[in-house]
This record gives structure tokens, sequence and C-alpha cells, in this order.
């Protein structure tokens, strides 16, 4: 074997003053980045195999760890940075397409950061939320443009809806990329805030059943899990076209992954790679969609609405409008900094557009040719806080998908690596060694209280604006402002400059 | 809002084609009953028809059919086509009231011949009728060309493909070639040029799909002169079959093998003259080849061509029966018109039904 | 049984009228003058039987659950995407993308298929689905295929005509494919290769076949005569070696 | 009794919990690095996390209502309180016999051999009072110090 | 209602606490030979090398007959029953009425009727007199030998040693502990022990002790050989105490034969510890179980059945925990089976000196032994008492770590979440 350039990322520093030799870090790296010495009694480390995702740290009893950058430079050079090369080098060594995890990590700029919100001052009243109502509730689904009302009865049932206590659902992930016990964690979460969560591609493991009103069960080009229980199952179904962290790519889950169980639930042998197509081999045209669509509601006797996902690209309103033309209820449009289990990294970090102005376009779009009213808008891809929730309704989004926040809520680290399947929270990981880290009680827990927090915050923030109903921000973009955005960009979100 | 022209607008489809191969005219009721049983691809936001052999009085005229969203702009245009031919005959293209079609652009036929003195040094005639379509679909704002060929016109609007047939009295014609459209846009054209078939002289075009080398596609064109005013796929293909086979006089064959190109793994395999030739085809023409799902129907006085893409991502059915040929997306369209056929089959991807008319035919 | 006439019914009534007939506890249902309705069976879950005269349109048996659909004419496309159980019979072709996702049950086809038939079908443990196809099949034969048996028979084809179309099996990683005649090398996916069939697979093949034929009529070991080759996969993890970490 | 119960299911196998019990146990109860690094013998756990993949969990004495350690001992050192039902080892009379170990069906009594031989058992923190530190400390809720009944 | 308990020992406590678990307020009169607080008997070897000083050998706190309300009249020897009258005899005469009467009398060295017996320096080694009179009169290199390999044997051996002494054990059997160890076991515990000083002479024994001025000056060994030697330690076994019970009604075989609740063939008599012949559960015969933990748990059963309560101890089996320098060891039930019915595992590093031999009969454990890792035996012997098959983990039994992830779940669970677990019973 030929010398490998690759150098360590980072540099495990350990304080022998506090270090007490429990071994504790050894234990919970599932990268083997720390290692006991049995001749030198001592706890050591292999810097090349750290990760950065202070799971040693938060563990040790004494902090007696730091992660710190690993400290060799290369010289400095504005255009090849050490990430350039050091990608360089590693696909020389392998060969393969660079695989990574979570969401775009770049530079980009972030439109949620500047874009300012209103507040009530002389002219109209502010709301104190701690005591006055406050309503969060949301609907998603198709809304007829007018109710048909005789004689004090509604005439015509309005179409399927998803009722929401708070315009928040957490975004799909499926049984594979993340564990049972996470799936768990936001499943029982969502339950307890009243919100939904998504399968994602990998169908519907026998303990999350119970979850089915909390649940929107996925239908992607794998067809993983899909059955007529699993249809019923839920209480809205969401056809997968994109993600945001790989548009135009197919999950592929590595048999690394799929275990017993996983194997069970996607009905496809142990050991095996799950591959999603890239595209749906039904779908290869809008009409082909709508045929989905309609064959799902013809299989769920139009009882529940259903989604389609889409990433956020270039011609992402046209595409929008086709959807919602297609018979979607529900259109989620994932942004470019949306995460993943795994995506090629030069797809991630280059391909897609930022949500704020997808969402901008899509909205207007709809609008302009009233056809708003008949699909529901969910925007994900890096919903980071609660600001980011109310810029989103402010922009015109019915509700938000969280996925990197809710699996920061309950550990994630953001290192980055999902997709080695060693998450040493027990998120990312099929190893149940590593899954049972993660208490899906606590994890419950934490996601909870994220959205009782951001529910909290949103009420605030819409308080301040003298709103008391979120439906009054929906689509209110005079609440909102831009600061440091050009011409262009303002006109494409559809805002004034801030002082205007 | 923009209109089909000023955004790029991805639709999905339904198409369907007949053809008698004897020369023998039909009525349009076939065709409409055709594209009206796949009613579920399209969505009311676009549908239309070509129809070959319908204007038997006027053989040799330039058939335009226009639509005019305005009184000056018909001045205004027929001043232009005034300028450059000698119009046989003009007049409003038969309409009846259907109840769902509505803001319906003034539709008007002009049977034309045109001005030898209008032609350029080397022009031909075809030439100056495609440069006057392409003036006025530049210029004059509120006049579209719907076609321009000979014995030929297109029919379409906004609507289903069924509403249209109503709309223009299509069983009140006879024909040797329909062609039909039911389209699936992703907004509202509002517009009725938007719609489909795209005609040019007597080429028409009925698509089915997204082809995602448009860009590439439509740049390539642009250096021969061709203004895509629509930034439409079927745009698109049209202007590339009228380019290969009017303009460059390549055979049909290759015409196909540009657009829709076998793999190179494929021609590999060929003998050492057919590479070269389908290795020159690719390498001069790469910017024309369609790439992503389409399903086309061609049609031309000489007969229609019906290609799928290599990869055959969009289902078409053929089938025979005596003389007539059928091409649709669904086999059931074609059944329903035809419940006996005597061959029925799906094209393999790349692998075109060619449809030309037998002696006897028309021959152009 | 009760017969029900589908000329000029709109899809949604023609399954809405399915729906009811199976509910009322009919067990058999005949449909005459299909053509181009789509969704026909789908979601139904029973073992009910189902006969449709005509085309019925695509998606038909879609997520289907138990049913015996037969098919008195040809099929269009999609059909049996992501079927549960039951069993299909269609006397005539059908289109592309049969049996997508396919998950249980079994499918006869008398003639020909289209592309991308079988495509990602799956298997766990005995539930097994199986399409088995009389005449021949186009490109993206078992295309990303799982699990589950995929049979092609070639019966009626001219001299030289192919079996099957280019790329078969890209992507195959589960399952096995029985073809009855030559594949040329350069068809197969990469992650497919030829294999001697075992006394197992010839007693599948026997089975599949005996259904057929007591299907379409034929004779069993006419059919059986000529050699079938086998397809397998070379491993489950066909793009294991694709990537690297970053 | 309140006695501390493992969840295999959600038990990383980390083992804070025996670092935390041998310091509770040790000379500096509250200096986990003296505890460790000043003591001139490793303070001993008096809680075992058993490993084997995939399981682990935390086991320690169950204070058996019929404990046989304490009908065992030879010495009369094991003893079971007869009104917290804590079984606790009396190592000043404990001479290391470890009949209490062949007793013991949960393999809980550890052998402290630093100084002179005594058996060396959970006595569910006693001399602290409130919840054990192993409980306390165990990063996972993997342990439960609990006398009602669960729901699996 | 007057409990009478005749014994001091393990047996006899586990029967004072067991009556007071049912019966707070009956009186109880306990009877002992032996002049002392009940003490504990297997600390005799600690006390002679001085590990256990004189206040750590009571079994129970000094105030525990106060406590337990017991009237214990030590130094009392009970001569004879009078099992109609319900009395009982003391050597003055004095006669005791009972209500209910425990015979916990323990059991009585086997002494062989060999000659020199009698001499000075000649002592058993069960009762703490014994070492008494020997740990004030041993001096630093006194030729010790000791007659009997067995547990008490070589626990005295080992006293011996640390005290000083030179030691020579002489043993009928062709090994050490034969009874609770195979071969091989014994093989490296006799290595440990030479390593420390002990001599052995196997397969052979005592003919007659020498002695001059009736004190032991050698012995002369079966085989003909002449020891000189100062002490000579008696330590051939123990048999039970059935004096009192002998000429009366109850039924004796080696001991007083009980039932599952401890009472004897004469109903309101009960017998429990050394004395009594209860259940094997594992020779699945009775058999009498002279160990500790067995004596007390007898004991405790006859109070509570003699107290009225109804507890049931359906038998025990041999185990032993012991050690001798730094080589513990535990060892439990049948340790070399013979018979077709066994499954015999093993795992053995000389060079450490570990040995661990598991008896399997039926799916269930039935002996093992556990030589120098000895830690979480107590499974084991857990196993054998639940009779727990074993089958679904059979192969990790040997493993190092064994323990219970190696038990199946739900049987796990069952174990450790007893209590706690819904729908178990707590």
């Amino acid at each position: 074997m030929t010398i490998s350039m690759s150098t360590p990322d980072f540099l495990i520093e350990r304080d022998r003053d506090r270090c007490i030799k429990c071994q504790v870090c050894v234990r919970q790296c599932a990268n083997e980045a720390h290692f006991w010495d049995e001749e030198e009694q001592k706890v050591k480390a292999n810097d090349a195999l750290c990760v950065n995702c202070h799971r040693c740290v938060t563990y040790c009893p004494t902090h007696a760890l730091t992660i710190r950058k690993y400290p060799l430079e290369f010289r400095e050079n504005a255009n090849w940075t050490a990430s350039t090369i050091k990608a360089i080098y590693r696909q020389a060594e392998t060969g393969g397409i660079l695989l990574t995890g979570m969401g775009n990590d770049r530079p980009y700029p972030i439109f949620w950061d500047h874009l300012l919100l209103n507040a009530s001052q002389v002219t109209n009243p502010s709301i104190d939320p701690l005591r006055e109502p406050m309503e969060l509730k949301t609907f998603l689904g198709r809304k007829p443009d007018q109710l048909k009302v005789e004689d004090g009865h509604l005439v015509e049932k309005i179409p399927p809806q998803l009722e929401l206590e708070v315009p928040i659902m957490f975004s799909a992930m499926s049984y594979g990329s993340i564990s049972l016990n996470a799936i768990k964690s936001l499943a029982a979460a969502a339950e307890r805030v009243g919100i939904m969560y998504n399968t994602g591609e990998g169908g519907l493991h026998k303990d999350l059943y119970k979850y089915g009103k909390n649940t929107i069960v996925q239908v992607a080009s794998g067809r993983f899990g899909v059955h007529p229980e699993y249809l019923q199952a839920g209480a809205a179904i969401e056809i997968k076209i994109g993600q945001g962290a790989k548009p135009g790519i197919g999950g592929h889950l590595p048999g690394e992954k799929v275990g017993l169980e996983v194997s069970q639930t996607r009905m496809i042998p142990e050991g095996t790679d799950a591959i999603s197509p890239a595209p749906h081999h039904d779908i290869y045209s809008i009409e082909d969609l709508s045929q989905l669509i309609y064959s799902l509601k013809e299989a769920t006797q139009y009882q529940k609405p259903v989604s389609v996902k889409i990433a956020a690209v270039h011609n992402i309103a046209a595409i929008a409008s086709g959807i919602a033309r297609a018979g979607a209820d529900i259109i989620a449009i994932d942004g470019f900094r949306g995460g993943t289990g795994a995506a090629p990294l030069r797809t991630r970090d280059n391909v897609g557009i930022p949500i704020e102005l997808a969402l901008a376009a899509v909205d207007s779009r709809l609008r302009e040719e009233g056809i708003r009213n008949q699909v529901s808008l969910v925007v994900g891809g890096s919903i980071r806080n609660s600001a980011d929730v109310v810029k989103a309704i402010a922009l015109g989004a019915d509700a938000v998908y969280i996925a990197t926040a809710a699996l920061v809520a309950i550990g994630c680290h953001l290192c980055q690596k999902c997709n080695t399947g060693k998450c040493n929270w027990g998120i990312a990981t099929q190893n149940p060694q590593l899954v049972k880290r993660l208490n899906p009680e606590i994890g419950a827990e934490r996601a909870a209280n994220l959205i009782m927090a951001w529910e909290h915050e949103i009420k605030e923030l819409l308080g301040g604006m003298g709103i008391n109903a979120v439906e009054s921000l929906r689509g209110n973009r005079l609440m909102l402002r831009g600061v440091g955005l050009s011409d262009r960009e303002l006109n494409i979100l559809g805002v004034l400059p801030a002082g205007e | 809002m923009l209109r089909e022209g000023e955004v790029r607008i991805p639709s999905g489809c339904a198409i369907s084609g007949i053809m008698n191969k004897k020369g023998e005219v039909f009525s349009g009721h076939d065709i409409i009953q055709s594209i009206a049983l796949m009613h579920d691809r399209s969505n009311g936001l676009g549908g239309g028809f070509a129809a070959y052999g319908i204007y038997p009085d006027f053989p040799d005229h330039y058939a335009f059919h226009l639509f005019y969203e305005s009184a000056e702009a018909k001045e205004k245009t027929e001043t232009y086509l005034n300028m450059l031919f000698h119009i046989a005959e003009s007049g409003k293209i038969p309409t009846r009231r259907v109840p769902s079609v509505k803001n319906a652009p003034l539709a008007w036929r002009y049977f034309a011949k045109p001005k030898p003195d209008a032609l350029f040094e080397d022009e031909s005639e075809d030439e100056l009728v495609v440069r006057a379509v392409m003036y006025i679909n530049a210029h004059f704002s509120g006049s579209f060309v719907v076609s321009s060929g000979k014995n030929m016109g297109a029919f379409k609007g906004v609507g289903y493909p069924e509403e249209m047939g109503e709309y223009f009295r299509l069983e009140e014609y006879k024909g040797y070639i329909w062609t039909a459209h039911g389209r699936f846009p992703t907004n509202t054209p509002g517009w009725w040029g938007g719609a489909h078939p795209f005609t040019l002289l007597d080429w028409s075009i009925v698509h089915n799909g997204e082809i995602s080398s448009y860009g590439a596609n439509r740049r390539f064109l642009e250096m021969f002169g061709y203004k895509l005013t629509m930034q439409t796929d079927t745009e698109a293909i049209t202007y590339a079959f009228d380019l290969l086979l009017r303009k460059q006089n390549i055979p049909l064959d290759i015409a196909i093998a540009t657009l829709a190109a076998p793999f190179w793994r494929d021609i590999e395999r060929m003998s050492l003259e057919k590479q070269t030739l389908y290795k020159a085809v690719r390498t001069v023409y790469g910017n024309l080849l369609l790439n992503g799902p389409f399903s086309i129907i061609l049609g031309s006085n000489k007969g229609i061509v019906a290609l799928n893409d290599r990869l055959k991502l969009r289902s078409l059915v053929a089938a025979t029966k005596a003389d007539v040929l059928y091409i649709a997306s669904e086999e059931s369209a074609i059944r329903e018109i035809c419940p006996e056929p005597e061959k029925i089959w799906a094209p393999r991807g790349g692998e075109p039904v060619i449809g030309l008319f037998e002696e006897g035919g028309i021959q152009k | 049984m009760s017969l029900l006439e589908a000329k000029g019914v709109y899809y949604k009534a023609l399954n809405e009228q399915i729906r009811a007939q199976f509910a009322s506890g009919i067990s058999e249902v005949r449909v005459k003058h299909v053509n181009g309705q789509r969704y026909v069976g789908d979601g139904i879950r029973g073992r009910q039987r189902l006969i449709l005269e005509g085309t019925p349109g695509n998606d038909m048996a879609a997520y289907m659950d138990g049913l015996e659909l037969i098919v008195e004419g040809n099929a269009q496309d999609a059909m049996a995407n992501t079927m549960n159980e039951g069993k299909i019979v269609v006397h005539g072709h059908a289109g592309d993308t049969v049996g997508y996702a396919m998950r249980g049950g079994e499918i006869y086809i008398r003639d020909h298929v289209g592309y991308r038939v079988g495509i990602h079908m799956k298997e766990y443990m005995d539930k097994i689905p199986a399409i088995i196809i009389g005449g021949k099949g186009g490109e993206f034969f078992g295309e990303y295929m799982a699990g589950g048996v995929l049979m092609l028979l070639g019966l009626g084809l001219e001299e030289g005509e192919p079996i099957v179309g280019s790329y078969c099996g890209t992507g195959m990683h589960g399952g096995v494919m029985y073809i009855r005649g030559e594949v040329e090398e350069y068809k197969l996916g990469k992650e497919v290769k030829i294999v001697e069939l075992t006394p197992e697979d010839e007693e599948k093949i026997r089975y599949y076949v005996g259904e057929y034929v007591r299907y379409f009529g034929g004779d069993v070991n006419e059919i059986l005569a000529k050699p079938f080759n086998k397809l397998i996969p070379y491993n489950k993890r066909p793009y294991g070696n694709l990537y690297c970490n970053w | 009794m309140k006695r501390v119960y493992a969840r295999e299911e959600i038990c990383g196998g980390c083992k804070l919990c025996e670092v935390h019990c041998a310091v509770a146990h040790s000379q500096y109860p509250h200096d986990i690095i003296k505890a460790f690094l000043k003591q001139e013998t490793k303070p001993i756990a008096r809680i075992l996390v058993e490993e084997g993949r995939p399981i682990s969990f935390a086991l320690q004495c169950r204070h058996c209502e019929d404990a046989p350690c304490t009908k065992a001992c030879i010495t009369g050192a094991m003893q079971k309180d007869p009104v917290t039902g804590i079984v606790t080892n009396d190592e000043t009379r404990c001479v290391g016999c470890w009949t209490c170990i062949l007793v013991c069906p949960f393999g809980a009594i550890k052998r402290d051999e630093s100084e002179h031989k005594v058996a060396s058992k959970c006595d569910l923190c006693a001399t602290v009072g409130g919840t054990p530190v192993c409980v306390q400390n165990c990063p996972n809720d993997a342990l439960v110090f609990t006398d009602e009944l669960w729901r699996r | 209602m007057h409990y009478v308990i005749v014994g001091n020992s393990a047996a006899a406590i586990g029967a004072v606490e067991g009556i007071r678990s049912v019966d707070p307020n009956g009186r109880i009169t306990l009877f002992s030979d032996e002049p002392y607080h009940t003490y504990s008997r297997p600390l005799i070897s600690y006390y002679l090398f001085g590990k256990v000083t004189e206040d750590k050998m009571y079994y129970r706190p000094l105030d525990f007959y106060e406590r337990q309300g017991v009237e214990a009249r030590l130094g009392t020897k009970v001569s004879s029953l009078m099992l109609e009258e319900k009395m009982v005899v003391l050597e003055s005469g004095e006669r005791v009425s009972y209500d209910r009467l425990i015979l916990a009398t323990g059991g009585k060295p086997i002494l062989p009727p060999m000659p020199g017996r009698e001499l000075e320096g000649v002592s058993s080694f069960l009762k703490w007199e014994d070492v008494k009179g020997l740990e004030k009169t041993l001096f630093p290199g006194a030729r010790t030998l000791v007659i009997g390999a067995g547990l008490i044997g070589l626990k005295a051996a080992e006293a011996l040693v640390k005290r000083g002494a030179q030691v020579t054990v002489v043993e009928l059997a062709n090994r050490v502990l034969s009874a609770i160890l195979d071969e091989s076991a014994a093989a490296m515990v006799q290595e440990s022990l030479e390593e420390h000083g002990v001599r052995f002479f196997l397969e052979n024994t005592v003919a007659e002790i020498l002695g001059t001025e009736g004190k032991v000056s050698g012995v002369r060994l079966q085989d003909g050989t002449v020891r000189e030697c100062d002490r000579v330690v008696i330590a051939i076994g123990v048999s039970p105490n059935t004096n009192l019970a002998k000429d009366t009604e109850l039924m004796l075989n080696r001991g007083v034969l009980v039932d599952e609740f401890m009472q004897t063939s004469v109903a309101g008599i009960y017998a429990a510890g050394d004395v009594a012949e209860g259940y094997d559960i594992l020779y699945r015969q009775k058999r009498v179980l002279p160990i500790l933990p067995n004596a007390y748990k007898q004991g405790f059963t006859a109070g509570v059945n003699v107290a009225g309560g109804s507890q049931s101890y359906r038998g025990g089996f041999a185990m032993n925990s012991i050690g001798f320098f730094d080589l513990p060891m535990i060892t439990a039930g049948i340790v070399k089976p013979e018979g077709d019915e066994f499954t015999v595992m093993l795992a053995a590093d000389k060079a450490r000196r570990l040995y661990k031999k598991m008896v399997l009969r039926e799916g269930k454990i039935v002996g093992f032994i556990a030589l120098n890792q000895i830690d979480r035996a107590g499974i084991l012997t857990g196993l054998m008492d639940k009779e727990v098959d074993v089958t679904p983990f059979q192969d990790d039994l040997l493993r190092e770590d064994f323990g219970y992830v190696y038990f199946p779940k739900e049987y796990r669970q069952q174990q450790l979440l007893k209590g706690v677990l819904e729908g178990e019973p707590s």
C-alpha cells in the first residue's frame, strides 16, 4: 500500500492531570479514536479517526478532553483551500465519489438572516402572548375556493386536512438513515405537541403504527415498505420526488445499515444496499405524477391529503404550479441547505437553490395563478430557529419542516458523518450498540421541548407584530424587511428594504 | 404574469396521431375521440390538433393560421403579409360556442403565395415563409402564427383537446393525417398561442415530456437563425426537424439518430462504416440530442414520424389496421377508435415509427 | 358473479362500482368494454376475482392486496405498481414498468412486455413475487431488482428476434431471472451474471411454466425443452465501492 | 423498597455509573480526580456493567427480600436492614471468605482486595441518602431508582 | 408458646430469627454446651492466625439474645430428651419443658479409634475451644501434622502455616479436597499449598500417634514410616451430632431426618443444620449438608414453621467457597460425575491456575468447580438452585465474563426487574 496523504482533521487533547483512565471515551467512540494502551496503562488517541462529534468530550467525567482543528496548514491559497486539496487526495486514493452527511456547509448567503421582522409600536398595539390568546393552529391540505353552505350546514365536505397545533413538522427521515430510537423520539414528540413526523422512504416499523395520526407516510422511488396497510397507517401520504440536499439523486442506504429490522421494514434482504432510483420509474412527466397522486388517493379512498416533496431547483415556481395542478394537496419544498443521511459532496454543496427564494417565488406564482388555495406549502431545508419559521410563514409558507434542528435537539452534533453509520449519538446509525445510546423518552422530551420553546417564541414574535393568529402572518410580507440584499433579490422575495 | 415565450413552462401531455397511408381523407371525429380518452393526461390548459390534407382547394398555397388578440394586431400583421404574399383567400376560421372555452383570440386564416420580388437573393419560398413567421411572432405583439404549411393547419387553444376539437368544428374537416395533443402545463398560459401542436411550414409536432437539453438545443438552433419565441420543447423539436430535414437535407433516419442518438456502447457495436457516420452525427449535432423524456409525433405532408427518447421514458403505442397507422400515448386511445387493430406494439426507445405515404398516396 | 359495463364510464365511477360490488359480498365481477380506465383494482384487499374485458388503463392493480385480476385484452403501463398480494393474468401484452416495486403475488402475461418490467421488485422471507412473461421483454428488464422472480419465455419470437432488451438487470441486487433463450453478454447490466440452474431452479421453473400453460395453453415439456438462462446479481451491494467518505 | 433497575434497551455501556459509584465509595467522594489519582488503590465500583454485544446493562445488589448473602455470611457482617431493606456488609467484620459470592445469584458482590479482603457491594448510597449516584449520573436514564411498576 | 432450641450456631441463630419473623413474643430458651456468645465456627482458622480477634468472632452482636428476647443458657449441656413429656433434661438433672423443640446440635468431629488420640498436642479443629488451646501453645517452627486434607484440614493447615508452623498433611484419598475437587483442580491446589510450605502425604493415613510423656512426639503412618511432630490436628471429617436423638423415637439415618419444613418424624420437633438430614436436590436423596448457608436456612425455616408460619426449604446441595493463601475457589454440587447422563465442560489454564469445570445433567447445571476465578460464581449456584435449563446459553458458561448478559432476555429481565415488571408478581 502506498502512503495516504490524508491528514487528520482534528486533534484530540487530553489533560493528563484530569484523565482518570476510566476509558469512558474509549467505549463511547465508535470511530475508535480513543484506545487503551495496556502496556503503558494510558488512554491514548488516534487523531485521524476523530470526527469531532463531541461524544467523548460530553461524556468525559472530568472534562479532560478538548477537540481542536488539526493545526496542520497548507500554504495559504485562497483558491486551493485545504478542503479542496484534501478532497483530491481522498479521490486519488479511492477513485470514489465523495460521500458526506447533513446539509450544505458552504458559506452561501442565508436569506433568513437578511430579513427582519416588524413589531408594533404606537400606531397599533402589540399583544402580550402570555396572557392573551395566540393561535398557531394550522391546517394543511387542499382548500376549496368557496364553501357550499345551505341551511346552516356544510353541503360539501372539505377535502381532508392535516391539523397542526404548531406550524412545524419533523420532515422525512427514513428508518435506516436514522435509528428507530431517533424516529420514536420524533414520533412521540410529534404526538405530544400535536404535529406530524414523516417516515421518509424507509417504511414504517411495527412499533410506530401507534403514532399513525401524527404520521406522514412517504412513498419514494424505492417504494420501500409501501403496502396497503402502510398507506392507511398515516394521516397523510407524501410522494418524495426530491430532497434539498441531493436534488436529482435517489436515496442510497448502504448495506451496513440494513440490519434485520430495517430489512423487514423495507422488505429487502439483510445487508443489501437499499437503492432508491433517482426518479420514480413511473413518473417521467408531470401527468405521471398526477397518475401516482391519484392512484394513492384511489387506494386510500380520498381520505388523506397527498403531499409532494420536491427539492428547490431553478424552475421551482413552474414545477410547483404543475404539482398543484397534478392534484397534490400539499407541496413540500426542500431548500438546498437541507440535510440528509448521505449525499455526494458535490451534489450537496452545489445543486439547488435557497429555500427562501424558492418559497417566495412559488408563493407568488401560485397566487398569480389563483391556485394558492389549492395547495398548502411546506418548506424545509435549514429552518434553524423560530425566527426562521416566522419569516417562512410571512413569505408564504403554511408550515415548515425541520429535521436537522430536530436531530440537534436529540443530540446531533453535526459532524456530518451520518453516512458512515457510526453515529456516536445513536441517531444516524443502525448499530444496536449505538442506537440504544439514544433513549427515545429523553429524545421525545427534548424534541417536544424544542417545539414548545419555538411555539412560545413564535407567539412572542407574533404578539410583537400585533398578530394573534398565524393565519394573519401567512404571506404577510409587509411584516418583513430586507437588509443587505440586492434589488433583484428583494424583488424575488417580494419584500421592501429596511427603512421603506 | 409572464406567458409562454416570456418564461419557460414545462408541461406533460398526451399525444395521438392517425394517418391514412393511401392518402385517403377522413374526418376529425376519430382523433378527437382518441385524445379525449386520455383526458386525465391533460389538465385543461391546452389542447390542439394538426391536420393535413384539409385544404384540397389550395394545395399549393401556404395556409396561414393566425391568432389575433386585437384588431390593431390584425391590421398590422395583414399589412405585413400583404407586403410579402399574394393572398388568394382569407377569412375567419369557423368556430362554435363551447361553454368552457373562454377568452378565445380571433382565429383567421390566409391562403397565400410569396411575391417573387419579396424573396431575397437565393431565398426559397419556404425560407421566406419561415422568415415571415419568425418576424410576426417576434415583432407583432398580439399576433401569433399558429401554422404556415401547405394543405394543412393547426387548431389549438386553452382547454381540453376535445373542447378545442369541438370549438374548431374539426369533425367538419377531412384530412389524411391528424395529430392531437392534450396538454398538462405547469401554469396557466392563458394564451392560446402557447398550446400545442407547434408548427412551421408543414412541420407539426405534438410532444409529450420535458427535455432537459432544451437550453443546449436552443442555443444550437439560434445559431441557424431560429428565434425560439415560445421557449417550449415543441418549438425546439420542430425547428430541429426543420433544420435537419428541410434546410440541411439530412435523411430521416439520420435526423432521428440525431435527436434520439444511439448510445455510444451501441455505436461501438455497429459496423465500422456506420460507426464513423454515427460518431460524426453525435460529434456535429451533439447539441441537438434531445435528452430527457419525450415522445413526439412529427407531422408533415410526407407522412408522420413518431419517436421516443432513447431510454423510453414516455409511453408510446403504435397500431395498424389496413391503410391506417395509429400512434398514441396509451393503447386505449387507439382501441377507442380502432377496437381490433391488426398489429399493435410499443416501439422501442429511439426507434421511430415512420409512416410514409404509399404509392398512390400523397407525395410531395 | 356480477357484470359491469365500462363503456364511457369514468375511472372513478367504475372503481367505485367495483368496490361496491365486492363490498356487498360478490366474489367475482366481470367488467365489459374497459378502455383506458385507470387504477382498476387499486388498493382493494381481498381474495375476490375481477375480470376485465378490453384495455384497462395505467396503474391497474397498484397496491393490490389479494385480488385475482384477469385481463382479457392488453394491459397498459405501470400495472401492479407496488402490488402486495394477489394474482394477475393478462391475456395479451402489457406495457412498461410492470410490477414496479412489487412485493408479493404472481403475474402471468401471455405476450410481450415493455420497458423496465420488474423494476425494484422486492422479496422478504417466503414472500416472493413473480412475473412470468410469455413473449419478450424490453430494455431495463429487472432494473434495480432486489428480489422476486422474473421469467421470460420468449414464445412466438421470430428467428433472431431478441428476447430481451439492453441493460437487463442493471443495478440488480436480489432475486432471480429465468430467460428462456440466449441473452447477449453486452445486454446485461454489469451487476448481473449468468449461472447454472440448480434442481430447485428447475422445480421453480416447472411450477411457473405449468401455471402459465394452465392459463394460456401450450405444452409444458415443449417449453421446458429449450434451455433457460438463470441471471442473478454478482452481489447484493452493487454500488458498495462507488463512494469514499469525505 | 426502592431499588435501582437497569433498562438494558437504552444502556449505552459507558460505565459512568461505575466511575461515579467508585468515587462515591472512595476516600474522596466529592472529588472524582482525587479519588482516582490520589487514592493509593484504585477505587472499586459496587456496580458492574455487563457488556455483550449488543446488550449492556448495569447490575448491582438487588437487596433481595430473602437475601441469600445474609444467610450465608459466616461472620454476620452481611445484614439486611429490617427498616430500609438495604443489605449492607460490615466491612470491619468481613473476612473475605467469599461465601456471599458463592450464594449471590446475581453475582453482584465484588472482592475488594485493596486492603484487607472484603466483599464490596452496593449500599444504595445509604450513607449519602437520596438517589444513588449511579442513577444520578446515568447519562441516558438507563438506571431508575423506583419501587413502582413499569410498563414495558 | 415456649420454644426450646438446642444449639447456638448458624442453625440455632437461624431458628431464632425464623421464629421472630413470625412470633415476636413467644418465649425462647436456647441451650449451648459451649460457654460462648454465638460465634462463627468457620472463623476459627482466621482466629488462629490472628485475622479475626475475639470480638469479631461473634456471629451476632452481643446484645443479640437480649434484642431477640432469647433466654440463652450458655455452657449448659442438654443431656437427654423426654419426648412424651415434652421436656429436655439438662446435665444438671434439671428438666425444662417446651412446647416446641428445635435440635440444632450441629456436628462432631470424626475421631477414628487410633492409638495416641488422647495425647497432649492432639486436637480436632471444629470448635473455638479447639483453636484456643492450639493458639496458646503454638510456637514458631512447631512441626504440625494434620490428618485429613479436606476443607477443615486444609483450612487448619493454612492457619498453622500463617502462624509459622511447619505443616504436613496426611490424606487417605488420592488428592486434596476430594469431596469438592477433581484430580486436576486438586493438583493445582496442592501445588499452591506446597509453594507455601505444606507437605502432603496422600493415600496414606496415621496408624498411630506416638508420644512421650503423654505428649505427642510423632506419628506412624499406615505405610510404616514414622514422622516426628509436635502437634497433631485431626480433621478427618464431621458427623451429625445425634447424641440426643439417638435413643428416642426420632427417625435417624446419618442425621435426624427432616421434611421440607424441617420437622422431624415427631410433630413439634424440628431439626436443622449439620445434625439434620434434609434433601439434596442434586443427589435427589436425603443427605447431610454440613455447610453454613444450609444450616442457617434450615434453621430459619424450622423457626418459621415452628412458630406457626409456613415456609418450606425443598433442599440444598453442597457448595463451598474456600481459599488458601491467594487461591480462592468455589465449588458446588456434583464435581466428579459418573455416568452418561452428565455433560462436562472444562476450561483450564495451568499457568494461571485457572480451572473451570461445569457439570450438566438434563440441560441443567448440577455442579461446578471454579478455581482462582470465582467472581460471580453465585450466578451458577443460583441457576443450580432454580434448576434453570441452561441449554440456550450453555456455550457461554465457561466465559470469563459469564453473566446475565448471556441469559435469554426473558429470563434475564424476569430476574433483574423482579418487583417492577408489569404483570410479574413482585
